[in-house]
């Protein structure tokens, strides 16, 4: 197989941005802007597919162009190939193309139709060149390009302030991390010379006693990934980011981007085992923000920033997983999580639609018969975020909290790992509870529910611009909207990628897993883990260990699920009068632990006193020590000025006079 | 020698004090006297030792001497009289003394140019002026004005005056200083100090014409034909169109910027505080 | 013979240019009607003039006398232009008082 | 056409074209916008020609060079020649004037004739600054662009403009003075040197920028730490870095469109310029008259003005933020990026100084656009104050479209050019062990988010948000009356080129970063191999160190003696065969 077509797998997305970006501006094109989109990221899979066996062991190098190169720094244009890069392109691709096509049905009729599709088809471009970049830059020009895309598309309801707050957030919270990640680049140039990927790695595999430095550079990347993975403490962009578009917070808050610090890790794990510290630090952040997050959304009623804080604790999963150096783990859970979550997102976009931007969780409920099919979607897409048994997200989960056990309880076990597999348990729980809190209060019980306010999408956009609807008045058309738009069940077009997703989000774990495909996959790529399993496998009260945390892992989550049935089925005001009783905790959790409000305070109104008071000062003091320095001539100047006495004899007399005094001087002194 | 140069500026500078305009008693004719004895004296005191060796030396002498003596004389007087017309007069003097001290340096031409442009052109516009500031300033007034009688600060002016003759002096009598040496230039005493008694021979010899003009000026020597002798005109007719044509132009080109200046200035209407407003809607 | 005083050299005509130039000079400074002021620096002309007509004659070229061509030029535009500007500033204070104009005072 | 003659008519076109405007009829200006058009383009196609005919394999030297001789007594020549470094800014100055032009054409109406024939004049001094190669003549062009730019503020600013050109006049005048005073004294030192000195022009009057490196090689630390500041005097108020950089906000507020995009597109290059052209090569290396040649005050300096640049971009990043008019707040931004630039400079490596000049171009391209872009908004508004104008993106989307790409470069996304620069000078700062480090960049690392924070804030009050048209000063909305109309033809061609620069030098900017490696490995190499020497010499002192700390180890041991086994006492070696004449 000729590996020269993988090169055109970011730069069909990247055409498509400028086709459809030349839609925008005519209005009779703006249709054409989907199917385009739709075809450069479903062309990008098929390559992807067709490589599917034939990348060479250890991976390949596809040139493409230069880039950077001066003074032997050099960064270019080529990719990378390795299995792990492949499965990344599945996700990619793959969730791309399902939420493109959703996209296609649930974006109609919006004035920024063809802007939706640039910026979908240019975050492909910069995904896919940072899952398949060959050097450290070109990583870092997709890390930053996907972080742009997140921003122009959480902001693209413009008008909105609160999505330009979020986007904005999203941003510079971003920037931190990549802060760190540009310092952790420049390091591994300083310590190996080289920022690429595969020459790096073999450098640091080639690491006998590990300086200061390189066991710095885990930490720096580690920054990058957290910023981008939403964990903590970067991690409060992603629930605002919920501001975007859904389908844009499947794909990108959701499936792909967020993942990419879990992809970074893994790929760059040589590097990172040159730490003792950095993965069991890596494992600690993500055990804890998979805690954190999950008891944040237990108590909160908005659905997407419901499964917001649930992506960011699963990314908190992965992050254990790897740092428990599962790397298979890790990309497991990214895997099946990609199918699951955009699943959940896209089937949370269906009710939002049909309920005319409606999200909030109290005031909706029953929807179960108006919406069958997305009912029992989002139930699939539920059991594999709960982790019910022979799931997909079972699977994976299982995988990763096995390995963590594994460490706590193996040969040489360590109590840290021991304790992050108990919160991995426990988070476990959390998640099957606040998971099917949210399915039982949106599809079962009483069907009552109200529509949205703010008409989302298609319908705000449709009637401010086009269509003829102008001239309406606004009243006139908003009851219009009323009376058409009544929850109602998605055509069977848009419904047809999230049923693709259910199929991944039930079979793919127990495939990739019983397949073996996987590990395979992962094992011979750079995340493989080298050193070898243990010998003994740990036991857990006395069964394989495996055997026994699938089995508790199973209870926990269908115990959950229970639970959940009570409180949010079968008796409502029982989770009620619980959450009366624990107001103060669940006053705290629905405001999230105060974080922004922290941060606000802590960081960015300190920040913007600075900048007031340099301003200050840079008009009162520098500018002010300026004009001090400008009166010095003029003050000079005003002595100077008695001399100038007006009366025109008084110059002769200064000129004669220095005449005489130059003309002797000449004479006694030059002589 | 320079302290006899020192002395004579004192003393002068002390004469010509004594005659500076000034309210009250003005001892002119004193100051007059001091200053012609000052001068009188220097000028012995350097010829003392002075060799005449030829009668056409002495005349020459004597005539610088004499032209010298007036062109001083007339200048004190511009300075010191109180009647701006007698300054005027006066000036012409300078402007004919002088012209006979160009006459003794064989620059004949100068000598006339001096007369006609200065003594006849220039000064009488200066003479006009003065009548027109005369008659419209205050003519019924007996005697002249204030201003014309009282000099400011006669003695701040009369000593810095004197320092840069000093100064001037020194640089000029004395063979180290700014003057190139004579010997310098490669010419010899004789050649220095021949003919008729002036520092330069009359009629320029040929080799020396030659050899000074290639080298200085860049007059080829064939042009200067040693059979034909050039009159001073004609030299400096040559050397003003060879030499110096932009010099030229640009003179033409002043003179014409200075009529037109001067065009300009004649008619703008000036505010008289006395006018009606009705007259200034010129172009004051 | 070195001593260019010991013969009538150079040195005797720059000494009358000088006491020309400088008695120029004084009437300058210290006379107030402007018209006479104008006068001496006439003189100070007429001071350099002689001066340059005998390095003209010392320096065996006739540059020095072309440059009193120039010089006259010079007088005769200046005294054009300068007794132009006496008359008109005459014709604002009704004196020729140089002390009467100090507006350039600082 | 021969090269150097090209280079001449470059530099004549846009002077004689200028002076050539006022010979146009009177009264009729609008003729006069095409005039000054064409010459513009005409100087880029001769700049292209130029670059055309460039030898692109010898970067390094100043190629088509040419000399003059003006005052010969004291070595004054009229010196061109161009290596690339020049090139790339010549072609940035005659890339940007065509479009300054063509973005003036509405925004100026009256006394268009002197504004255009200004902007000439000044495009003719910018480009003989940065092909001269005689640093008297450089220095007449680097001050002669300030009385173009003096006018254009003075003339055709708004309300605070006199002040604003004075102080922008007398501000870097006065930085320049010093500047020309460290010049004389290097050209004066040449001429105190031996003739025999090794060098062609030692021991006579010359500006030749060669001959100068040459001779300032000769003087001790001290005498060069007294040129280097001469030199900073007036280039770090001409970048301008930190805290000489308050002439500069005021400047921009109150320059016309142009005047600004040129300010800060090629102007404050001309600082950067001159400290990579003449304080970079000339201090690099000194000499001690004992120890020999040492590292020049150059080395000794470095780390600190790194500092103040860091100071710089942070500080004014900061200030950014709080900024209530746009552009104001771009012209801050303008300091900050400009300290990125410094930084690289002064990392004195191939990669930092690349990524400076780099850098000078892309701020040129993005921040240039970025004042058309404000400029345009000006022109619709009158107004620059963010809080009166917000969602643009509804009633203006090309104008939002190229505002939120420029504002991205600016932002340094990689892809786009401000990247390459950005990523080079602070790759430059952390791996310049022996001058500055990785603390250098981590700190000014900090100022990409600030970068971030600022520009983002910008972008989220005009162009997102709820859409807010500013009313005038009479209380009318301009959106009422008439249409807020998106940009016309002309000026989206003005902003097309740059954005398409922005995205050529974004993805493909190798062969101008390898263009860039032979010249600036000659300018620094005098201080590069100062620094590594010294590093050596650091290495040898800390060895030295060592030996002593075993050695004192050794005597506090107790004086054991400990006898080595000598591999000689225990097995004599073989008797040597004698040696055999072999005939």
């Amino acid at each position: 197989m000729n590996l020269d077509l993988i090169k055109f797998i970011p730069w069909l997305p990247a055409l498509a941005a400028v086709l459809c970006g030349l839609c925008c501006t005519k209005k009779a094109l703006r249709c054409l802007a989907a199917p385009i989109c739709i075809l450069s990221i479903a062309s990008g899979f098929v390559i992807a597919f067709l490589h599917r066996g034939g990348v060479p062991p250890g991976g390949a190098v596809v040139p493409f162009f230069e880039w950077i190169n001066i003074g032997g720094f050099s960064a270019n244009f080529s990719y990378f190939i390795d299995p792990l890069t492949l499965i990344m392109l599945f996700v990619v691709c793959g969730i791309g193309t399902l939420v493109a096509w959703y996209a296609a049905f649930y974006m109609k009729g919006d004035k920024g139709y063809a802007r939706f599709f640039t910026f979908v088809s240019l975050f492909i471009f910069a995904m896919t060149n940072l899952v398949m970049a060959d050097n450290l830059v070109l990583l870092y020009l997709g890390w930053e390009g996907v972080g742009l895309c997140s921003y122009l598309l959480i902001g693209y309801y413009y008008n909105k302030p609160s999505a330009v707050a979020a986007a904005k957030k999203a941003f510079i919270v971003n920037r931190i991390g990549d802060l760190g990640f540009a310092l952790g680049i420049f390091l591994v140039y300083q310590t190996f010379g080289t920022v690429s990927l595969r020459e790096a790695i073999i450098a640091a595999e080639h690491v006998s006693e590990p300086s200061t430095a390189v066991t710095l550079i885990p930490f720096l990347l580690m920054l990058g990934a957290f910023g981008k993975s939403a964990q903590l403490p970067l991690y409060v962009w992603l629930p605002d980011a919920m501001e975007g578009p859904t389908p844009v917070s499947a794909l990108i808050h959701a499936a792909t981007m967020v993942t990419a610090g879990v992809y970074m890790i893994a790929r760059l794990l040589p590097i990172f085992v040159l730490s003792p510290y950095a993965l069991p630090v890596v494992a600690v952040v993500g055990g804890l923000t998979a805690v954190f997050a999950a008891t944040i959304a237990l108590c909160q009623y908005d659905i997407k920033r419901i499964y917001a804080y649930s992506t960011i604790s699963q990314l908190g999963y992965m992050f254990l997983g790897v740092g428990a150096l599962s790397t298979v783990g890790g990309v497991f859970h990214l895997f099946t999580h990609a199918f699951f979550k955009a699943l959940l997102f896209l089937t949370a976009g269906s009710v939002m639609h049909a309920l005319a931007g409606q999200l909030d969780l109290r005031k909706m409920s029953g929807l179960r018969t108006k919406m069958p099919v997305t009912c029992w979607l989002m139930f699939v897409g539920c059991l594999a975020l709960a982790g019910f048994p022979l799931t997909a997200g079972f699977f994976s989960k299982d995988m990763i909290l096995a390995a963590v056990m594994e460490k706590g309880l193996g040969e040489h076990g360590q109590p840290l790992f021991l304790a992050l597999g108990i919160l991995g348990l426990f988070t476990a729980f959390l998640t099957a509870f606040y998971t099917f809190r949210l399915w039982f209060r949106v599809f079962m019980g009483p069907e009552q529910y109200e529509m949205g306010e703010e008409h989302h999408g298609a319908e705000e956009h449709g009637h401010d611009h086009g269509h003829g609807e102008d001239a309406k008045p606004q009243a006139a058309s908003d009851i219009k909207v009323e009376h058409h738009h009544d929850a109602h069940e998605m055509p069977l077009l848009m419904n047809l990628p999230l049923i693709v997703l259910a199929a991944g989000a039930i079979a793919a774990g127990y495939w990739a897993e019983h397949s073996g495909w996987i590990e395979s996959m992962v094992e011979s790529s750079t995340a493989a883990v080298h050193g070898g399993e243990s010998a003994h496998a740990a036991e857990l009260f006395g069964y394989h260990l495996h055997t026994a945390m699938m089995v508790i892992s199973s209870a926990i989550s269908i115990l959950g699920i229970a639970l959940a049935a009570y409180f949010h089925w079968l008796n409502r005001p029982a989770a009620d009068a619980a959450a009366r009783q624990y107001k103060s905790i669940v006053t705290l959790l629905n405001n999230k632990y105060y974080v922004d409000e922290i941060n606000d305070a802590a960081i960015v109104t300190p920040l913007r006193t600075k900048g007031e008071i340099f301003f200050a000062i840079d008009r009162l003091i520098i500018d002010a020590l300026v004009t001090l320095v400008g009166l010095v001539p003029r003050a000079l100047g005003i002595g100077a000025r008695r001399l100038q006495t007006g009366a025109l004899q008084g110059y002769g007399l200064g000129m004669a006079c220095g005449a005489a005094v130059l003309l002797l001087l000449v004479l006694f002194v030059a002589n | 020698m320079t302290y006899a140069l020192y002395i004579a500026s004192v003393v002068g500078a002390a004469a010509l004090l004594l005659m500076m305009p000034r309210p009250g008693y003005n001892p002119r004719f004193l100051g007059g006297l001091l200053g012609a004895a000052t001068l009188g004296g220097l000028w012995l005191y350097l010829s003392r030792e002075m060799p005449y060796e030829t009668g056409l030396a002495r005349s020459a002498m004597a005539c610088y001497y004499i032209f010298s003596a007036i062109a001083i004389g007339s200048a004190v007087r511009v300075i010191t009289h109180t009647r701006p017309v007698y300054s005027a007069l006066w000036f012409v003097m300078v402007v004919l003394a002088s012209s006979g001290l160009f006459l003794t340096l064989n620059a004949e031409f100068m000598a006339f140019a001096m007369v006609i442009i200065y003594g006849g052109a220039i000064l009488v516009t200066y003479v006009f002026v003065i009548m027109l500031a005369a008659q419209a300033g205050d003519a019924d007034a007996a005697d002249s004005p204030e201003y014309d009688r009282v000099a400011r600060e006669p003695l701040m002016a009369v000593a810095v005056g004197f320092l840069l003759l000093a100064a001037l002096l020194s640089v000029a009598f004395n063979p180290n200083a700014i003057v190139p040496n004579p010997a310098a230039r490669g010419l010899t005493d004789e050649q220095i100090i021949s003919g008729d008694g002036a520092i330069l021979p009359n009629r320029l010899d040929a080799a020396l014409a030659g050899k000074l003009a290639g080298s200085a000026n860049g007059i080829s020597t064939e042009e200067l034909a040693p059979t034909r002798q050039l009159h001073n005109v004609e030299r400096v007719g040559l050397d003003l169109f060879r030499n110096h044509p932009l010099g030229l132009e640009l003179a033409g080109v002043i003179l014409l910027v200075s009529l037109v200046g001067a065009v300009v200035i004649a008619r703008k209407r000036v505010d008289e505080p006395g006018d009606p407003p009705a007259s200034t809607t010129g172009n004051a | 013979m070195t001593d260019p005083l010991h013969s009538l050299t150079l040195a005797h005509y720059l000494f009358t240019g000088a006491v020309l130039f400088v008695l120029g000079v004084i009437g300058f400074i210290s006379r107030r009607n402007l018209i006479i002021m104008f006068l001496c620096t006439e003189m100070m002309f007429q001071g350099v003039a002689v001066t340059l007509v005998a390095f003209s004659r010392y320096h065996q070229n006739d540059t020095g006398q072309t440059f009193v061509i120039f010089l006259l030029t010079i007088a005769a535009a200046e005294a054009a232009l300068a007794l132009g500007l006496v008359v008109l500033l005459f014709r604002r204070r009704r004196t020729l008082d140089a002390q009467a104009w100090g507006e350039m005072k600082g | 056409m021969n090269p150097t003659t090209i280079m001449l008519v470059m530099i004549l076109v846009p002077l004689l074209g200028g002076l050539g405007l006022m010979f146009l009829p009177r009264g009729n200006d609008s003729a006069v916008r095409p005039f000054a058009l064409a010459y513009t383009l005409l100087t880029f196609a001769l700049s292209l020609g130029l670059a055309f005919q460039f030898d692109w394999t010898r970067t390094q030297d100043l190629q088509f060079g040419f000399f003059h001789n003006w005052v010969p007594a004291f070595g004054l020549k009229f010196g061109f020649g161009i290596d690339a470094i020049s090139l790339w800014l010549v072609l940035l100055t005659t890339f940007l004037m065509p479009l300054v032009v063509l973005g003036s054409f509405t925004a100026v109406k009256e006394r268009a004739r002197e504004f255009f024939l200004w902007l000439l004049v000044l495009e003719a001094a910018m480009l003989g600054t940065f092909v001269a190669t005689d640093i008297f003549f450089f220095y007449i062009c680097f001050e002669f662009t300030l009385v173009p730019l003096y006018f254009l503020i003075g003339i055709f600013g708004s309300t605070d403009r006199l002040r604003a050109a004075r102080v922008f006049f007398l501000y870097t005048f006065t930085g320049s003075m010093l500047t020309f005073a460290g010049v004389l004294y290097v050209a004066w030192f040449n001429t105190t040197l031996d003739a025999a000195t090794p060098f062609t022009g030692a021991g006579v009057w010359s500006f030749n920028i060669v001959t100068l490196y040459h001779a300032a090689a000769y003087m001790t630390v001290a005498q060069q730490s007294w040129v280097l500041l001469a030199l900073l005097a007036g280039f770090a108020v001409k970048v301008p870095i930190f805290p000489f950089h308050t002439w500069l906000p005021l400047a921009h507020t109150e320059a016309p469109t142009a005047g600004s995009v040129i300010l800060a597109g090629v102007l404050l290059k001309l600082g950067t310029y001159g400290l990579l052209r003449f304080a970079i090569p000339m201090t690099g290396v000194a000499l001690d008259p004992v120890i020999g040649p040492v590292p020049g005050a150059l080395v000794h300096f470095a780390p600190w003005i790194a500092g103040l640049a860091i100071i710089g971009i942070l500080y004014t990043a900061l200030i950014c933020w709080v900024q209530k008019d746009i552009k104001k707040l771009i012209a801050y931004s303008s300091v900050s990026h400009l300290g990125f630039c410094v930084l690289g400079l002064f990392a004195i490596n191939t990669i930092g100084v690349g990524g400076a000049v780099a850098y000078m171009v892309n701020h040129g391209l993005s921040t240039g656009a970025l004042f058309l872009c404000v400029g345009m908004i000006y022109e619709r508004f009158h107004t620059r104050e963010m809080a009166r104008m917000g969602g643009l993106a509804s009633v203006m989307p090309i104008w939002s479209t190229f505002m939120i790409f420029f504002c991205l470069a600016s932002v340094g996304l990689p892809g786009l050019n401000g990247f390459v620069g950005e990523f080079l000078t602070l790759l430059g700062a952390f791996t310049a062990g022996n001058v500055l480090g990785p603390w250098y960049a981590a700190v000014a690392g900090v100022g990409m988010i600030f970068g971030a924070i600022y520009i983002l804030y910008m972008a989220g009050r005009v162009v997102w948000g709820p859409t807010k048209i500013p009313t005038d000063d009479h209380g009318d909305a301009h959106g009422h009356g008439h249409e807020v109309k998106d940009l016309s033809a002309r000026e989206i061609g003005v902003l097309a080129p740059l954005a398409i620069g922005c995205l050529v030098l974004g993805l493909y900017p190798t062969p101008f970063l390898r263009s860039l490696e032979a010249p600036i490995e000659r300018l620094t190499e005098p201080a590069r191999l100062m620094i590594a020497a010294r590093a050596s010499n650091q290495a040898r002192d800390a060895h030295l160190t060592d030996i002593m700390a075993e050695e004192r180890a050794l005597n506090e041991d107790g004086m054991t003696i400990i006898v080595p086994e000598l591999p000689g006492l225990a097995a004599p070696p073989a008797v040597a065969p004698p040696a055999e004449p072999e005939r």
